[in-house]
């Protein structure tokens, strides 16, 4: 037992440690009154990278485009960001860094609903507010607090727009549901589509499930193909990397039913692996990056100039859109410099033209009710189907 | 031969309370970033000394524990989650669950009961296997608790983890585990017990020859491993407030398997190094990544690192020593410093 | 449940099992000498992935460049992770290359995600091969055929190099007793590369078959194949070609056959039932079906 | 024809060997005596390579062989036959001799070696086909001798080829020696049947903890009350 000495040298050297990290690191604290720090929480490696990697340069970018126009209210905007690396000590970690040593007036982030639970409280019990970029769990601002804002809609609004869609336009009566078990969003997704499915009439004929990682789903499609009656639409639950191969496999499967799902399907990644193969896919998403629409049109050129390429999928605009309601939220603060300020501002975002729809939180409400773009893949091409307003 | 043990007492006595002191000073100071960290160091040193039993002093590589820890950490969620949490998210669960909340200490003995008795059945099952083919089963252990995490949807609630927890861990609940963690284990490795279970580790066919029951040895390692993989399992739930099948991965028993070899398997104060230099050094590491706009590169240099350690150093920083530090501060190295220590 | 049903089950296990097979052949063949389990395997395949992706690209190069490409190169990629990383562990206690072997296996994919991008990326084979054929309401692809062919091609020229070759007696005698091996003048180094060549080199045709088949790659799609090709290993007999071919196989139709013939609800247990498989074949024939009689030495 | 110099040999922390020096003339059988840790088998690895020597000189035919891989030496023409025999048991018994001659290119001469070593211990020969596993222990002693001398050594270390064997197999593979011998092989020979060890040997050493304490004729050892009571279990 005498080495607990030792650890409380160990401990002593930590502290060390952190007092002299805590003073050199970067100009520390808001309190520096030409710049205003805005922490970005994404993980830019790991399985969230994927979506998380082109919301942080839309992030950047929304921050580039204010600091080009003269700032807020006179004030740069500096973006504090650390890599959340799709894991959830590392995430909370860099959320309290953040807020702590960075001096974060507000935080925007994460792409993944379970991570959104795990970051807001922390951003919620040090009083910043924190805007989740692509979470897309319906009840997380009611689950974490006051100071937790979503910029994108929840699974209920897009899974509803895809479920009525099916039933409206592509006149389906019956559906197989295939989920991935091992996402919060794909399963929240396949609850919603299911309840609105049926909830008007349609039956669920067959659900299926897999976990994200797998690559083989032939005895899934074997079971399906092996129903006495084929389904009307296959619905999908997938995240961008399955979601390419589910439908290559479908199709090579000789299946030729639509295929539906969110915005898991909103990826180049589904006509690249599937070639040939992606046709009569149907989604829904945040945006379509495709539409005429001036504001997107700009978005897609800018981003394109500033990173050599397109927007590659919807958080892109999300992130983007994050970084811009916390900016006009800034904007109209009391005080630029005070959180609980910020957070008011932002709850009373009105009418905010953003590239994924125009961004208001009703009464009471820090989910936006936004429009839910309905897309189609054919032939390896992805165009822009309706709008659904809620 | 009284007054070493009279010594000893005040060194003990001396270095708990200058602990105290200095998680005080730590708390009323350090920001909530700088606690977070101390608070993982602490929940680190029970990890990885507990898995130092299994690994390091029987010798049963296990790379299971991360699955223990899945084990405690969702049995305490679940008994401390607050009333509205769950009812909003446990609301299938008898009614008598949705009455009764548990005070995080309980719950986190609880969590670490419940790994314990898991480890019993698991154990003997497993234990009949040595080496390799241990290991991988223990992996294999792993795997199947995080499908039962993902898939027991009433319960767990599947991909979607149960969140809303009370952040309770704090530095006391994480250095006070820490130190009884660190007690038991030192105990445990200096009595018979741990004679005999260093002599199943170095030749477990002569060790039974001696007479040493050299499965129940490795089952009583095995299960006490368990039970403190459950308790810091449950302390880092409640760090973390939310809990999901991943968040008890294989990278997370990689990183405690990683802080025991760094530290030296066979060695209670080279776990405590261990713990310590790999949770600081991924944070400096993300640190140089954030300043040079590197990111993953920090992985890079913790795995060749870990590679030349196994290459040049593989005992680990402490082999199978001890430090004393009370040697040191009373000059006295009358007995070597490892008079005591497993000898290999 | 139809006949057909059940072959059709039957069908995608031969394919997913067929590359199982490759990569335990890999794995079988290193244990059987350095009593390593290879965690890096897995990502051997990963990167042959990648290498075979480069050259698909190019519509000039015919499909056959894209297998033997990345096959050479993975080789050589095995040969230098041996003689850098497990080599200077001859020796050492097993859990040490263990160890090793966990952080090759990371190394390896983070500096892919350094080098290239953590993104998924397509993969398209062009031509025919990955088309679906139906064969009286079976369906599968000219490129599984070739797959399970090719392994069992492979199976049997390994099984004879390892059996008639004078390498191939010294890798055996390596296996055996590595000591007495080099005692008598054998080069084990020589040996062990051997394996690790030919071994990298299946890893990186697996590497071609699995994008082909499945048409997207990541960084990290390596590692649980490479586990599940271990426990594939494993079922069969550790050291066993034959064994390796047989375990590949049978944990693919094992595991398609539990998600195919199970109700839905346990899909997701997909991979607990492959490890529960592991832990029974474990317990009650610790050697496999094919394994040396002897008592395991691990 | 092998001379070690001061050789000194540790496992880590544990020294085995210290300063101990021995000579082998060509055509000799030398036989080295000791006690269990006296350091007979890590002098014959440290000459096949296996070990590497912290510091001493080992010369074979005046040249130096410290460091070099065990295949080399081999070549040069030492071979070792292993203490516990170390057969290859899951390979037949004509794997086994082909495994001996490893290092060799003539094909046609590993062929009529191959047929001198049946010729020699024809129980081989009858089995040759079979899993060496299932030879007796006297057997497997006669295959590790014959593997061995495949390389076509001109010196053969022969690590306790007696051990565990009924005394009339004994009688057999020290004629065996003998007859090799007679056959130009220069033999150093370890055993803890000294008795029998040094009736056939020309000269012996003694080691004790790792150095020599005694050397000379065999005939003349043999004869020494004080090692007769010490080591060869005679009194």
């Amino acid at each position: 037992m005498r080495n607990i000495r030792f650890m409380a040298l160990g401990v002593s050297a930590v502290m060390l440690l952190a007092g002299c990290s805590a003073g050199g690191g970067g100009g520390g604290g808001g309190g520096d009154s030409d710049e205003i720090v805005v922490g970005a929480v994404y993980s830019i490696t790991g399985s969230q990278a994927s979506i998380d990697e082109p919301a942080y340069n839309g992030f950047k970018l929304a921050a580039k485009e204010i600091n080009d126009a003269g700032g807020i209210n006179g004030k740069q905007i500096r973006v504090a960001f650390s890599d959340a690396a799709s894991d959830t000590t590392t995430l909370t970690n860099v959320v309290s860094e953040l807020i702590e040593n960075d001096g974060a007036v507000a935080l925007g982030g994460t792409n993944d609903s379970t991570f959104a639970l795990a970051a807001g409280p922390i951003a919620q019990a040090a009083g910043i507010p924190f805007v989740a970029s692509g979470a897309t769990l319906p009840t997380l601002p009611d689950q974490v607090g006051d100071y937790m804002f979503m910029a994108c809609y929840g699974d209920d609004l897009q899974a509803q727009a895809i479920a009525d869609y099916s039933m409206e336009e592509l006149d389906a009566k019956t559906a197989w549901a295939l989920v991935d078990q091992a996402y919060d969003f794909t399963t929240a997704l396949n609850k919603f589509f299911q309840e609105r499915f049926t909830a008007n009439g349609g039956e669920i004929v067959l659900e299926d499930s897999y976990k994200s990682g797998d690559t083989d789903y032939s005895a899934q499609i074997a079971r399906l193909q092996a129903l006495p009656t084929q389904p009307d639409v296959l619905f999908v639950s997938a995240i961008p990397n399955e979601a390419g191969i589910i439908t290559q496999q479908i199709r090579e499967a000789g299946l030729t039913q639509p295929i539906v799902s969110g915005d898991g399907y909103d990826t180049p990644l589904v006509a690249e692996v599937a070639g040939d193969n992606s046709k009569d896919v149907y989604f829904s998403t945040h945006v379509s990056l495709e539409s005429e629409d001036a504001v997107v049109q700009d978005f897609v050129a800018a981003y394109t100039e500033e990173y050599g390429t397109g927007p590659e999928n919807a958080f892109a605009a999300l992130g983007y859109d994050t970084m811009n309601l916390i900016a006009d939220a800034l904007k109209r603060a009391t005080d630029d410099t005070d959180p609980a300020a910020v957070k008011d501002a932002l709850a009373s975002t009105q009418d905010l033209v953003a590239v994924t729809g125009t961004i208001s939180y009703p009464e009471g409400s820090r989910k936006p009710s936004k429009a839910v773009s309905i897309m189609r893949i054919v032939d390896k091409v992805t165009t822009f189907v309706k709008v659904i307003e809620p | 031969m009284k007054s070493t043990i009279a010594r000893k007492t005040v060194v003990l006595l001396g270095g708990l309370v200058l602990l105290v002191v200095l998680l005080g000073v730590a708390d009323a100071t350090l920001n909530n970033y700088y606690l977070r960290i101390l608070q993982l160091i602490g929940i680190y040193i029970v990890l990885t000394a507990s898995l130092n039993l299994t690994n390091g002093f029987t010798g049963d590589f296990s790379l299971g524990h991360a699955a223990f820890m899945a084990i405690g950490g969702y049995t305490s969620a679940l008994l401390t989650m607050p009333l509205a949490a769950r009812a909003l998210q446990l609301a299938e669960l008898p009614v008598w669950f949705q009455e009764f909340v548990s005070p995080f200490p309980l719950a986190t003995v609880l969590g670490g009961i419940l790994a314990a008795l898991v480890a019993l059945p698991v154990g003997l099952v497993v234990l009949r296997l040595r080496g390799h083919y241990l290991a991988v089963a223990t992996l294999g252990l792993l795997i199947i608790v995080k499908s039962i995490a993902s898939n027991w949807e009433p319960v767990t609630r599947g991909a979607r983890g149960l969140s809303g927890l009370n952040a309770e861990t704090n530095l006391w609940w994480a250095f006070g585990w820490a130190v009884i963690t660190i007690f038991v284990v030192w105990r445990m490795v200096h009595s018979p017990f741990g004679r005999s279970m260093i002599a199943v580790r170095d030749d477990s066919v002569a060790a039974a020859s001696r007479g040493v029951h050299v499965f129940r040895i490795r089952l009583v390692a095995f299960i006490m491993s368990a039970f403190f993989g459950g308790v810091g399992g449950a302390l880092l739930a409640h760090q973390l407030t939310a809990i999901t099948p991943p968040t008890y991965s294989f990278d997370l028993t990689f990183l405690i398997v990683i802080m025991l070899v760094i530290g030296g398997s066979g060695s209670v104060t080279g776990s405590v190094i261990g713990a310590i230099i790999m949770t600081i050094l991924p944070v400096i590491l993300r640190d140089l990544e954030r300043r040079f706009e590197l990111p993953g590169v920090s992985q890079i240099i913790i795995a060749a690192a870990l590679i030349a350690f196994m290459i040049f150093r593989r005992q680990g920083l402490m082999g199978n020593r001890e430090l004393h530090p009370s040697t040191w501060f009373m000059k006295k190295p009358a007995t070597p410093a490892s008079v005591d220590a497993p000898q290999q | 449940m139809t006949i057909n049903y059940i072959l059709q089950q039957l069908v995608n296990g031969l394919a997913l099992g067929s590359i199982y097979a490759l990569l335990a052949i890999g794995l079988t063949m290193v244990y059987g000498i350095l009593r390593l389990i290879n965690f890096a395997h897995g990502d051997l395949m990963m990167l042959g992935a990648y290498v075979s992706s480069i050259f698909i690209s190019a519509t000039v190069v015919p499909i056959l460049l894209a297998v033997l490409i990345p096959t050479l190169l993975i080789a050589v990629m095995g040969l230098i992770v041996e003689r850098t990383a497990y080599k200077p562990l001859r020796g050492a206690p097993e859990v040490a290359m263990l160890i090793t072997s966990l952080g090759v296996s990371r190394l390896i994919q983070n500096s892919t995600v350094l080098a290239l991008s953590p993104q998924p990326r397509a993969f398209s084979l062009p031509g025919d091969l990955t088309k679906t054929v139906n064969v009286g309401g079976i369906r599968f692809t000219q490129l599984d055929v070739l797959t399970f062919l090719l392994v069992i091609v492979l199976m049997v020229l390994l099984t004879l190099y390892i059996n008639r070759s004078k390498t191939g007696m010294a890798m055996r005698a390596s296996s055996e007793n590595l000591q007495a091996a080099r005692l008598i003048g054998i080069n084990v180094n020589w040996a062990i590369g051997a394996a690790f060549v030919l071994g990298s080199a299946l890893a990186g045709t697996a590497g071609f078959l699995w994008a082909s088949r499945y048409g997207i790659i990541d960084p990290f799609m390596g590692f649980l194949p490479g586990v599940k090709a271990f426990v594939a290993a494993v079922i069969g007999g550790i050291g066993s070609i034959r064994g390796a071919v047989v375990g590949g196989v049978l944990l693919g139709v094992a595991e398609i056959g539990f998600v195919g013939f199970l109700p839905p609800e346990f899909s997701g247990y997909r991979d607990a039932f492959v490890f529960s498989l592991l832990l029974i074949v474990l317990l009650v024939r610790p050697n496999g079906l094919f394994g040396a009689s002897e008592v395991e030495r691990a | 024809m092998l001379e070690i110099r001061n050789l000194s040999v540790a496992y880590g922390k544990i020294v085995a060997v210290s300063d101990l020096s021995l000579t082998v003339n060509e055509g000799e059988i030398v036989t080295v005596v000791g006690g269990n840790g006296a350091g007979k088998t890590t002098t014959l690895r440290t000459v096949s390579g296996v070990l590497k020597p912290r510091a001493g000189e080992i010369l074979f035919k005046g040249q130096s062989i410290v460091g070099l891989p065990p295949e080399a030496i081999v070549t040069r023409g030492i071979s070792h036959s292993p203490e516990g025999r170390m057969i290859f048991g899951r390979l037949t018994i004509t794997e086994n001799l082909k495994l001996g001659a490893y290092n060799r290119k003539d094909a046609a001469g590993v062929k009529s070696d191959m047929e001198r070593m049946f010729g020699m211990f024809p129980v081989l020969e009858q089995r040759k086909s079979q899993r060496a596993g299932t030879l007796s222990g006297g057997e497997q002693q006669m295959l590790a001798i014959a593997r061995s001398l495949m390389s076509r050594p001109t010196l053969l270390l022969l690590d306790e080829p007696s051990l565990g064997l009924a005394p009339l197999l004994v009688e057999k593979i020290f004629d065996v020696v003998v007859e090799l011998r007679n056959e130009g092989v220069t033999i150093l020979l370890v055993e803890q049947n000294a008795n029998e060890a040094l009736r056939i040997s020309d000269r012996a050493y003694v080691l004790e903890t790792g150095t020599v304490t005694v050397e000379g004729p065999s005939t003349e050892l043999i004869n020494d009350p004080k090692l007769r009571a010490a080591y060869l279990g005679l009194d």
